[in-house]
């Protein structure tokens, strides 16, 4: 053991372990950072885009220097049954301007970015290392073992993720459940800048987002998204690992990807793209009910790590609820050294805080959301209804057409207007 | 005893290189790594320390991530650094990198002189032997083991079927590879202190040295341009049965392109 | 007229074979009107100079007791001293183990400029331009030298070797009276029994992949590679199945190697295999299925059976090398 | 773009040892596999010559899908150690 003890360490540097670093040394703590990448960022990955306005109140500082990459003014919803799709596209002037509401993100530039800019504050930030244990001391958590290294410290944060071992470690977390988890696959392909904006008609700067829901997951829970960066584009798909393990005939997830790729909706992005990276990662999807315990003696959960994310339908949230818990569990922490008192009791400010925030507040407030969007139906009798109505509304045959409304009726009355219809709409109320 | 190890940051050997279109120079993913023979080089200097006393100074050269180099070895338990970061000495061939470094040697008495026996960049394990060339020393390339008594040292290198075994009296300069020692994982708390370490500096006029004898100025090799590997030019398939494949493609590697 | 100095390494009695490519490389030089030198320390054997004479207008044997057992200092001290008297615009080593290691030495010695492990020399170019690899042969960089004379090592196997068939030309014998000046002390060179060799080091590697069937059919291999100088390689499947030793492993988590000739035999080419390989100088691969991934990475391929084609290869070559 | 190809865009480092063992015994009593399927690297595969599963770790992408969905629990899978595993340039 150290003869001394830092004020903390944090386990894990992504978006909540690099904001729980940066406001503990602002606010003039010692503390260290432990990540077991090569550099912060090289074990994280994100869809790829992030909302800042919240994160405004909670990291002002910085959030206007980060290094995105195109702010998203135009945001797309491409419906797919098997042989066909319906696209919705939907733009805001208000979007171009200032401030801008999300951006896409790469994580590995923009956690590198974030990490020096805790250096600057003074923060140890060391790669390179993996966290193998905590040390325990008169029944709290008293700092971190790591290559047969004892690091002591006054408090804890885990940080590290989606699977946090530190959680399971100190009792905090249930085992991994494949309900709770869903499987994102997603693949970086690079183009030409100028190609990205004519392609999707920005002017320069600015980013397009494309949601993708229906046949892709083959009837599974999820979906695919599509975000322009700088000069890449990122393309995944979203899948339930319970869906997964339970879809019959079996698939290989990674087919899924590369069926998706193959139709023609996603094709035309991507054309004439490298690909540069094949990356995959577990979303928790468990909503406000997969929340691990949030503190225990001498260490604090956040991000990832505690289960904070949130799968609200056509906005998936997780690393606004990184920063925002990161930097709350920081000020829990400098308060408790501050105080001189580390106790569970005096932690479960911690919670209490995290309750007033957006944090907890949207993920209770979409405590239903999953049971909602879990409905097979959605993947899809609603992509075939739609699709089916489009077919009738366009497409012109030598024989003679029914009126459009008898028409639509029709295939409203074969998809929607039934019992099912009106339970999956009945339950959209808790949304 | 005192100690001067030289080492190198270098890319990651996983970063990409690219070569620039025009050819002058190359792209290079910036990732970085202690160069590996350094490594070796710097544990053994650590580990003479820990046996005969004395200090390790750890030397570089070069700009931006350079410093992290010496970082490490602070890290690892080096007592001094000491940075050569004046553009001037920069981009230079293996003579002029070798001056600048012989002459920041000169500068404190010293014993040994121990780096890595190539750069995994350049490729080029000519710093070493230049340096002790410079120096007036003698050297011993690509050490395996290395033993000090009695003001001499006694070096294992191996030689094609064997291995030699030379005696140098000290001081020498010693090249590191592979199998001289399993460098250590600096601890974090070395890496904590070793990141709040203050680095010394030199100038080339410091050296006494003028900026038209080092870096690039003072190369007498010069980088033309930079040209991509060879690609293969794809494969070419053997016809007939397995007997007379077998034969052409016997045929084939000792008269056509002589490999057997 | 412009002289090149070669330095012969010796191996046993012999030149080694990156010496011969170089003497080969000058003899083409001398129909160019070039001067070619070469110089070998340690007392020179008749062998020794039967290969060397024809190709060279003059060897120079430098006899200096100090130079019986290499040192970097004695052969650089030697070298340059020996390179003043004869004023050469190149002096061309082979990038050895003991070529890498002492002409930096002589290069600051005599001020020149030198390239290390060069793979091509442009001679027609002014000045001359030779192409170096770097960082690991990911990229190629052509440089030239400020002046002359500069020094350049050649890696092995760069240059082709033809037979040569001029007159012969000078011996000479020369003392430079150095041994004085040489500190470093050659204690003994242990030869260590030839065990087997590391496949990162082996010429020739004959890798096995799944399609060997089972362990007892690695024999085919151990046979061709033993007849080639070479060892038998394996990939990560053959390694998990415990056919083969984990030091054979060729490939991302196992070995990287580079060797002259690399066989591949009944191996699909998942890409980590590749990584471990793909920069070995001539790729060969036997399978039956054509659309392998290895034949995109390979020179020759063949699609057949190995178990037909690999004794034939080994039968073939056992008669040429008259076995 | 075969899967295997698309792993190797990335830079990843290997560690000697993997990272992933598994416990055969449960693995032969296993009928649906889902390592397979739900690995999105493909890494896991029935070996032919020894009817033993097998992982191919070098090509790991760290997700922990594998782990999730063994609910066998014959995976057992911690992190690759410090500098080693995957490193995302993108992420």
């Amino acid at each position: 053991m150290p003869e001394e003890k830092l004020d903390a360490v944090i386990v894990g540097g992504g978006l909540a372990g690099l904001a729980a670093a940066y406001r503990l040394a602002e606010a003039g703590k010692q503390v260290l950072l432990l990540e077991r990448g090569d550099a912060p960022g090289s074990k994280n990955v994100t869809g790829g885009r992030i909302y800042v306005e919240p994160l405004r109140t909670f990291l002002p500082s910085i959030i206007d220097e980060a290094p995105f990459e195109r702010h998203v003014v135009r945001e797309m919803i491409t419906v797919l049954d098997e042989e066909s799709s319906v696209q919705l596209e939907y733009a805001q002037d208000g979007w171009r301007k200032q401030p801008y509401m999300s951006y896409t993100v790469l994580r590995a530039r923009f956690d590198q970015w974030f990490s020096e800019k805790v250096m600057e504050k003074g923060g140890f930030v060391i790669p390179n290392r993996k966290v193998d244990d905590l040390l325990w001391e008169d029944g709290r958590v008293a700092g971190v073992k790591a290559g047969g290294e004892q690091i002591g410290a006054h408090i804890v944060i885990a940080a590290d993720g989606a699977l946090s071992f530190m959680a399971e470690k100190a009792g905090l977390r249930e085992p991994l459940k494949p309900a709770n988890y869903a499987l994102a696959i997603k693949e970086v392909h690079k183009l030409d800048e100028k190609c990205i904006e004519e392609r999707f008609g920005l002017d320069v700067g600015e980013g397009a987002a494309n949601l993708f829901v229906g046949a892709l997951t083959k009837g599974m829970f999820g979906g695919g998204f599509l975000y322009t960066n700088q000069d890449t584009l990122s393309l995944g798909i979203v899948v339930g690992i319970d869906a997964l393990m339970h879809k019959q005939p079996q698939i290989e997830a990674y087919r899924l990807m590369d069926d998706f790729k193959a139709r023609p909706e996603v094709a035309r992005w991507i054309r004439g793209g490298e690909l540069k990276e094949y990356a995959a990662h577990v979303i928790s999807e468990a909503g406000i009910s997969g929340i691990s315990k949030l503190y225990t003696a001498g260490m604090l959960v956040a991000g990832d790590a505690a289960g904070f994310a949130l799968n609200m339908g056509i906005t998936v949230r997780g690393m606004e609820f990184a920063i925002a818990s990161g930097v709350i569990a920081a000020g829990v922490a400098v308060d408790a050294l501050n105080k001189g008192d580390v106790s569970k009791e005096y932690l479960a400010e911690y919670e209490k805080r995290l309750r007033a925030s957006f944090v907890l507040r949207d993920m209770e407030t979409f405590r239903h959301s999953k049971e909602v969007l879990e409905n097979p139906r959605l993947f899809t009798v609603y992509p075939k209804f739609l699709s089916s109505l489009f077919n009738v509304l366009f497409s012109v045959s030598g024989t003679p057409k029914k009126g459009l409304y008898k028409s639509a009726r029709a295939v409203a009355k074969e998809y929607i207007l039934n019992w099912e219809g009106m339970k999956d709409f009945w339950s959209l109320r808790k949304l | 005893m005192n100690i001067v190890v030289l080492a190198k940051q270098v890319p990651d050997p996983e970063a990409i290189v690219g070569i620039r279109g025009d050819g002058t120079g190359l792209e290079i993913e910036p990732k970085f790594a202690t160069n590996l023979f350094d490594e070796f080089a710097l544990e053994e200097a650590l580990r003479l320390r820990e046996k005969h006393g004395g200090k390790v100074k750890v030397i570089t050269l070069g700009g931006g991530k350079a410093t992290e180099v010496l970082r490490t070895g602070i890290a690892m338990g080096a007592d001094e650094a000491l940075l050569l970061d004046d553009p001037a000495f920069f981009d230079g061939d293996g003579y002029a990198t070798a001056l600048a470094l012989s002459r920041a040697i000169q500068r404190e008495p010293f014993d040994l002189v121990l780096c890595g026996k190539q750069a995994t960049d350049d490729d080029r394990s000519e710093v070493g032997p230049m340096v002790a060339q410079l120096l007036n020393l003698p050297h011993v390339g690509g050490i395996t083991k290395l033993d000090i008594a009695d003001g001499k040292a006694t070096a294992e290198s191996p030689v094609e079927g064997g291995k030699a075994v030379v005696e140098v009296p000290l001081p020498a300069v010693f090249t590191a590879q592979k199998g001289l020692n399993e460098a250590r994982v600096p601890l974090i708390t070395g890496v904590m202190k070793a990141m709040k370490a203050q680095i010394p500096k030199v100038t080339p006029n410091e050296l006494g040295l003028s900026t038209e004898e080092i870096g690039k100025a003072g190369s007498k090799v010069r980088i033309e341009q930079y040209l991509p590997p060879k690609k293969r030019a794809g494969v070419h398939f053997i016809p007939g049965d397995a007997g007379e494949a077998a034969a052409e493609a016997v045929r084939i590697l000792v008269d056509e392109v002589r490999v057997i | 007229m412009e002289r090149l100095l070669i330095f012969v390494e010796t191996k046993g009695e012999r030149p080694r074979k990156v010496s011969m490519e170089l003497l080969s490389e000058g003899q083409k030089l001398r129909a160019q009107g070039y001067a070619v030198e070469a110089v070998v320390m340690g007392k020179a054997s008749a062998a020794l100079k039967e290969e060397v004479l024809p190709c060279v207008d003059r060897l120079v044997n430098l006899t200096d007791a100090v130079l019986q057992n290499y040192t970097a200092e004695g052969f650089a001290l030697a070298l340059a001293n020996h390179a003043r008297s004869v004023d050469p615009k190149l002096i061309l080593a082979g990038a050895t183990q003991v070529g890498r290691d002492f002409l930096p030495r002589v290069a600051v010695l005599l001020g020149a400029g030198i390239a290390s492990d060069v793979t091509g020399i442009r001679w027609k170019e002014e000045p001359i331009k030779v192409i170096r690899p770097v960082h690991g042969g990911r990229a190629l960089s052509e440089v030239s030298f400020a002046n002359y004379p500069a020094i350049v090592t050649t890696r092995p196997n760069s240059f082709p070797m033809e037979p040569s068939g001029g007159a012969p030309g000078e011996f000479v014998e020369k003392e430079l009276g150095i041994s004085s000046e040489v500190r470093t002390k050659v204690v003994r060179v242990e030869e260590v029994t030839k065990g087997k060799v590391d496949v990162t080091e082996a010429d020739v590697i004959v890798t096995g992949g799944r399609g060997l069937k089972g362990p007892e059919n690695f024999a085919l291999l151990e046979e061709l590679a033993t007849l080639l100088g070479g060892v038998v390689g394996a990939t990560r499947s053959v390694v998990d199945a415990k056919w083969r030793d984990q030091g054979d492993q060729v490939g991302k988590s196992g070995k990287t190697v580079s060797p002259k000739l690399y066989i591949a035999v009944g191996l699909s080419g998942a890409i980590h295999h590749i990584m471990g390989m793909d920069t070995s100088k001539m790729i060969v691969a036997i399978n039956k299925d054509s659309n392998a991934n290895i034949f995109n990475y390979a020179d020759y391929g063949i699609v057949g059976d190995l178990f037909e084609v690999l004794p034939a290869m080994t039968e073939d070559i056992k008669k040429r090398l008259g076995k | 773009m075969k899967i295997e190809e698309k792993i190797a865009c990335n830079a990843i480092k290997n560690d000697k040892e993997s990272h992933i063992k598994l416990k055969q015994d449960v693995c032969k009593n296993c009928r649906e596999r889902f390592c397979v399927y739900a690995c999105p690297g493909h890494l896991y595969s029935l070996s032919e010559e020894t009817g033993e599963m097998a992982v191919e770790y070098a090509g790991c992408l760290e997700c922990g899908t594998c782990k999730i969905a063994c609910i066998y629990g014959s995976v057992s899978w911690e992190y690759p150690g410090g500098e080693y595993g995957v490193r995302y340039r993108y992420g």
